[in-house]
């Protein structure tokens, strides 16, 4: 099976603010994301897993082109992304997808639910006017939501159903790829089942590729085939997900693991805490970004000079850890 | 004031409250405010007069009744609101002045708003140096001492056209709005469903026009209502510096100003003028304030 | 301090162009200079004598590169009206002006931010239903009317204040003694009130509806969690947090005062700068008028940087933002 | 047994919708009742909108009023007094002194203005009269016991100079500092990142077990209770729907909407499946169903769920611990067939 999407040392910095009359003197950049690389095959889907201040959404923003990239090439489809002129943007556009996190903020206020759909409609003149209709009451029903919500205003919806349209704006054009950026993390649990429930069908319906942005691994497991951790704008390890769950080699993805609250009273777990909080991207730490966290028994010196490069340590597995071989 | 007048005025009153209860039924989250409703009342009633001035004002604005007997002469039921040093009737003028303080104040503020959100949409939208130039002009303009631009600026002509003073006080009054506009623009454009709008292909003009503004109207709105005050309120002051229309056009600022050299015997050609500003300028406010708790949005999303 | 070097240049150079812009357009205004209004002629040998003495014969942009070489020399120039520098006569004007602006600025913030807190206090009650409606009407006065009203009633019915100048010209030619001093309070007291109790109703109005947004904010309810009782709640939690918002408007305050202090200061015959600056414009005395525009302009800026560096002061968060810069 | 430190009774808060918006009166605690015991930890559990919060508030009278009120009839009794039955000074002198509360959003729960070290000292000057030297002394222990580094230099930092896990430790020693019976912990880690609300909850369980205090444990998580609470009281759509020690509920899950809630969690040792959903969603707190709540969501329901309110039924198991459970099935246990 061939790549759909691949991203090769995507990096992104943002430039610290200049304050007043662009004269201030220039602060360290922000490195949100600092070479990111990995690739989705088409019909698959890739977790990518991160705290607050990770750069994963960064990631999928970048890769949608709604920022500019510092550096690095995206190739969807055989297409460089980031050499694109507006116009073959705009077409590209048409093949790939967002499904954003806060369902609250996602959906113009002031536009119906069919006002909302009509528009990618109409941008890419994929229906005459007769056919709108019927081709948003068709999309509402794709993702369970009654025809008759074409009507409504996104303050009369409750999130699920708001992060339902959220969905079904995103089918619209057809796309092959959607980049889900956090897109249950803000639901309800037992809502949160619904959305999940439905990605995973409509993916199996019409074979989407999924980059699956999440901070919750718990959530990963049930829709990713392969996962990414990052931490500081950096992949830490990358692997497919019965590897990594069965044996992660990074220490920060076992902290990570080991953090996810278990709703088992029983489950002895030897929870790894992990001490202090991630450091600033704007000054990360020397050698090891993970290094002043990391519990790992065998830390020492070259953790702190040394940055691990992402290698293979297993079939399929790559971890950036000096000691993955010595999981803990 | 005789039978035709006080006729046409209970017309008018009755308009006002057709126009109001048509106003009631459609926005009555507007109406839940409690000063909104009379504040409205009395800005469509004095619209109304304006409109109809010729059928309610029982003396043309111009016409020295009486320059011998009827000059200054106190209130009274043929001169509701007594007449000035040159015996012309109060009421009427006050309801001719309405026209053109209304119409200054809504036009100015009409100029004003649209620069105003120009300037603040492109400079917010398209950010870097589009965004510093724009906003460097405005710093400048806000520390124009505006009255002595103003000044100078009618000192140009030697008898000034309403349009240009329309358009002089308009052209001097958007920066405030435009930075407004500005920090709407910048923190919608953040928000997901730009980010969406542009995800399937939308380009600025739609971007603007479509998501942007409509979400940053509800300031916008409330400023225009607060500005329309703001221009009635200098134009007032201009013409009492003696530089606003020339006579006998009476606007509610050289109604004042006239007025205020026979202060001492017949206060009320100050008085009403002045009331009549003051009333307006609070009713502005109060549909300002309604209009900011009608659209906030804090409201609207439970 | 790097950041206040950067502030200070950038007001600096907008009081430059604020003072560009003044220079040509009173320029561009109809009439001429030495020409005295109304149906008095003047020889018009006369006025080109006048004019070649005082440079308003050369073009514009000739003019204005005299007019920035006296400046580097600190030197305003000579007023063709008054026949005495510019600098002279307004550095009789600009004391003035800023005793009347100074004492409706206290009255505006004294009273507007003591009104403000005590609404909030009594939020929705009878207080605050009264005074937000007697507010909301003095809000909405055009300032030179209210002007001519406490002239007319409290000058000229109930002669309680004099109704106009600065001091009594027999009893007290200069403030240089306790009494006259007095006498000047007593001048003063209705300009002031004029200019400053339309800006104090509108602060009011600002500071209680700062105060309300204070108090739907989550640190407040922390603050009833611990047992504040509602006092420190209000006076120390809120008002703190509600004080960052009217500085901000302490710094916008400035531009309306002036224009309010130009029609009090005609009403009342108070000698002032907007006085200077009136007649100056109406007969077309160049100097003048752009020196005005530039002490105008500097105040407007001036105030600007003082606000910016009290809520500097004020707002921990802006405080580190600062110094990070530097 | 011992006697209750908190006993609430048949608590209901209601809102009144704005006059003209449409919506009648929220009922957003509908009648809870539950205890808190001495020394345990009481997890309070449910989705947005069930009335959680609103009840925790309720605790110190901390709703806003208007547009919210409490109901005459609700008790909430605290060392044998009645909290919503005391004037203002008193209720004052319990706030903060003997009942703590540690809010969701540190972020904003702080005041932007003030250093740490003030807000944390402000109960103790509050109600124990101490000097300002005496209580920043205070404060900096109090840093120290929550574990934050450098504690004598923190105490002077703004909230903005910290970070969300820093906060949160901030607003536990903030609520700490005057030894309280009860802390009230309201979502605690819910705005933190999932290795920092490790680090908060293990605080929390090693304070608990320092100063013996009972803490009543909000969240909308069933992982975090799992692992910090002692007993559970599950909510729903107002009403406390099922209550349990922590192990009986998890085992024994009785009311059709904790087993619906169980099933829909996420499980990392799960392999990749399909996860149970429960359809529809929670209702309005204007239009309650009628009968049992959850009736339109059950797949149980039948006719006497629709007509009748069931009360909190006892039901235990033969030996083993107390368990209650809203729900007809509690008397008809044969009925528990899934209809679709």
């Amino acid at each position: 099976m061939s790549a759909l999407l691949e991203v090769r040392d995507l990096v992104k910095h943002y430039a610290a603010e200049r304050r007043w009359f662009g004269l201030g003197r220039p602060r360290a950049p922000l490195r949100a994301v600092d070479g990111v690389s990995f690739s989705i095959d088409a019909g698959r889907t890739l977790g990518l897993v991160g705290e607050s201040g990770s750069g994963k959404t960064t990631v999928g923003r970048t890769i949608l082109r709604l920022q500019e990239p510092t550096a690095g090439r995206v190739m969807f489809a055989g297409a460089d992304i980031f050499a694109l002129k507006p116009g073959p943007l705009r077409a590209l556009r048409r093949r790939m997808q967002v499904v954003f996190q806060d369902p609250y903020s996602s959906l113009n206020p002031r536009m119906t639910v069919g006002q909302a759909l009509r528009e990618p409609l109409e941008i890419h003149g994929l229906a005459t006017s007769a056919q709108f209709a019927g081709r948003i009451a068709g999309l509402l029903e794709e993702v369970g939501l009654d025809p008759a919500f074409a009507s409504r205003y996104p303050h009369e919806l409750s999130g699920g159903q708001r992060q339902r349209v959220g969905i079904a704006r995103a089918l619209s054009v057809e796309p092959q790829f959607i980049v889900c950026d956090e897109p249950v993390s803000a639901l309800d649990v037992s809502v949160q089942a619904q959305v999940l429930n439905l990605l995973a069908d409509l993916q199996a319906r019409r074979r989407l590729t999924y980059l699956f942005i999440a901070h919750d691994l718990a959530v990963v497991r049930h829709i990713a085939d392969a996962v990414a951790v990052m931490y500081l704008g950096r992949i830490v390890e990358r692997a497919p997900a019965a590897s990594i769950y069965a044996l992660p080699r990074h220490p920060y993805s076992r902290a990570l693991l080991s953090a996810v609250p278990e709703p088992d009273p029983r489950a002895a777990k030897q929870r790894i805490v992990l001490s202090g909080d991630m450091p600033s991207p704007a000054h990360p730490p020397s050698g090891c970004p993970f290094h002043p966290r990391c519990p790992h028994p065998m830390k020492n010196e070259r953790c702190v000079t040394e940055a691990p490069p992402l290698r293979t340590v297993a079939p399929d597995h790559l971890a950036a850890c000096h000691y993955a071989e010595h999981p803990m | 004031m005789t039978l035709p007048e006080w006729m046409a005025l209970a017309a008018a009153l009755l308009i006002t409250r057709w126009i109001m209860a048509a106003l009631r039924r459609r926005y009555g989250r507007f109406f839940r405010h409690p000063t909104a409703g009379w504040a409205t009342a009395l800005l469509v009633f004095l619209s109304v007069l304006a409109v109809a001035a010729p059928l309610v004002a029982p003396f043309p604005y111009w016409l020295q009744i009486d320059i011998v007997r009827l000059k200054n002469h106190p209130p009274s039921w043929t001169y509701l609101l007594g007449t000035d040093l040159y015996s012309r009737d109060v009421w009427s003028r006050l309801i001719y002045g309405a026209r053109i303080s209304l119409a200054i104040g809504a036009l100015g503020m009409l100029v004003a708003l649209t620069v105003g959100t120009v300037v603040g949409a492109v400079a917010g939208y398209y950010r870097r140096w589009v965004d510093a130039v724009l906003m460097r002009g405005v710093d400048i303009g806000l520390a124009l001492p505006r009255i002595f631009i103003l000044l100078m600026a009618i000192a140009l002509w030697e008898r000034l056209p309403i349009g240009v003073l329309v358009l002089v006080i308009g052209l001097t009054s958007w920066f405030g709005t435009s930075r407004l506009v500005r920090a709407e623009v910048l923190s919608l454009r953040e928000r997901d469903f730009v980010s969406a709008a542009r995800a399937v292909g939308a380009g600025p003009a739609r971007v603007i026009f479509a998501h942007v503004l409509p979400n940053a109207a509800a300031p916008i709105i409330v400023s225009a209502a607060l500005g329309v005050g703001n221009v009635l309120l200098l134009e007032a002051g201009l013409s009492f510096l003696g530089i606003g229309l020339p006579p006998p056009q009476p606007s509610w600022g050289n109604m004042i100003a006239d007025g205020q050299h026979t202060l001492l015997h017949a206060p009320w050609t100050t008085l009403f003028p002045g009331l009549a500003i003051a009333l307006v300028v609070m009713a502005l406010n109060s549909v300002a304030d309604a209009l900011r708790d009608a659209l906030d949005p804090r409201e609207e999303s439970t | 301090m790097a950041w206040l070097v950067r502030r200070i240049a950038a007001s600096i150079a907008i009081v430059f162009a604020v003072v560009t812009i003044t220079f040509f357009l009173i320029r561009l205004a109809h009439g001429k200079p030495f020409i005295p209004g109304g149906d008095q002629a003047v020889d018009p040998a006369v006025i080109a004598v006048l004019e070649e003495q005082y440079g308003a014969d050369k073009p514009s942009h000739i003019q204005y590169i005299a007019f920035l070489r006296q400046l580097t020399r600190g030197n305003l120039g000579q007023s063709f009206a008054l026949q005495r520098p510019v600098a002279d006569a307004l550095a009789e004007a600009i004391p003035n002006t800023l005793i009347l602006t100074g004492a409706a600025l206290l009255l505006d913030f004294l009273l507007g931010l003591g009104l403000g807190v005590y609404q909030a206090l009594r939020v929705n009650r009878l207080p605050d239903v009264v005074l937000g409606n007697t507010t909301l009407f003095i809000y909405s006065f055009p300032t030179f009317w209210l002007g001519l009203i406490l002239l007319l009633v409290f000058g000229e019915w109930l002669h309680w204040f004099p109704i106009g100048g600065k001091t009594d010209p027999v009893l007290c030619p200069a403030v240089d003694s306790f009494r006259c001093t007095l006498d000047l309070m007593h001048h003063l007291v209705l300009p002031a009130l004029t200019l400053g109790v339309v800006g104090a109703a509108g602060t009011a109005r600002f500071q209680r509806a700062a105060m309300l947004e204070v108090a739907r904010q989550d640190f407040i309810r922390t603050a009833r969690a611990k047992g504040a009782p509602e006092r420190r709640v209000v006076l120390r939690h809120q008002l703190r947090n509600a004080l960052l918002t009217f500085i901000t408007r302490f710094g916008l305050a400035f531009p309306f005062l002036l224009t309010g202090a130009v029609l009090t200061e005609t009403i009342f015959a108070w000698p002032g700068m907007g006085r200077i600056a009136t007649e100056a414009i109406l007969r077309r005395d160049y100097p003048v008028v752009t020196a005005v525009a530039l002490v105008a302009s500097a105040m407007v800026v001036a105030g600007n940087l003082v606000a910016d560096l009290l809520l500097a002061a004020a707002d921990p968060r802006l405080r580190s933002a600062s110094a990070d810069v530097t | 047994m011992t006697e209750p430190l908190l006993r609430v009774r048949d608590l209901k808060t209601y809102f009144v919708a704005e006059r003209g918006s449409g919506g009648g009166t929220a009922r957003a605690v509908d009648g809870v009742s539950f205890e808190l015991f001495p020394g345990e930890t009481l997890g309070i559990v449910g989705e947005s909108g069930c009335g959680k919060t609103v009840t925790s508030l309720s605790i110190l009278r901390l709703v806003p009023e208007p547009p919210g009120h409490i109901l005459p009839g609700s008790v909430i009794e605290f060392d044998g007094r009645n909290l919503l039955a005391l004037a203002p000074a008193d209720l004052r002198a319990v706030r903060g002194n003997q009942i703590a509360m540690v809010f969701q959003e540190p972020m904003t729960s702080l005041n932007p203005v003030f250093t740490v070290g003030d807000q944390i000292a402000e109960a103790a000057i509050i109600h124990q009269r101490l000097s300002r030297a005496v209580a920043r002394a205070r404060a900096i222990e109090m840093l120290t016991l929550v574990g934050i580094p450098d504690p004598a230099e923190r105490v002077d930092d703004y909230p903005h100079q910290l970070s969300g896990g820093m906060r949160q430790r901030v607003m536990i020693a903030m609520a700490l500092i005057c030894h309280p019976k009860v802390l009230i912990a309201d979502e605690p880690t819910t705005a933190l990142d999932v290795t920092i609300q490790a680090q908060i909850l293990e605080l929390l369980d090693r304070l608990q077990a320092e100063l013996g205090m009972a803490v009543l444990l909000i969240t909308h998580d069933l992982g975090v209770v799992a692992g910090h609470a002692n007993r559970v009281a599950v909510m729903y759509a107002g009403q406390v729907v099922e209550t349990a020690t922590t192990t009986e509920l998890f085992d024994r899950p009785t009311h059709p909407y904790t087993e619906g809630l169980l099933a829909a969690v996420p499980r990392i040792d799960a392999p990749r499946s399909r996860l149970h959903a429960i359809p529809g969603q929670v209702p309005a707190a204007t239009a309650w169903p009628t009968g049992c709540r959850f009736h339109p969501r059950c797949p149980y329901a039948w006719n006497k769920c629709v007509a009748e309110a069931p009360p909190l039924l006892d039901a235990t198991a033969p030996g083993g611990t107390p368990h209650a459970a809203r729900c007809w099935l509690v008397t008809e246990p044969h009925r528990r067939v899934a209809k679709r």
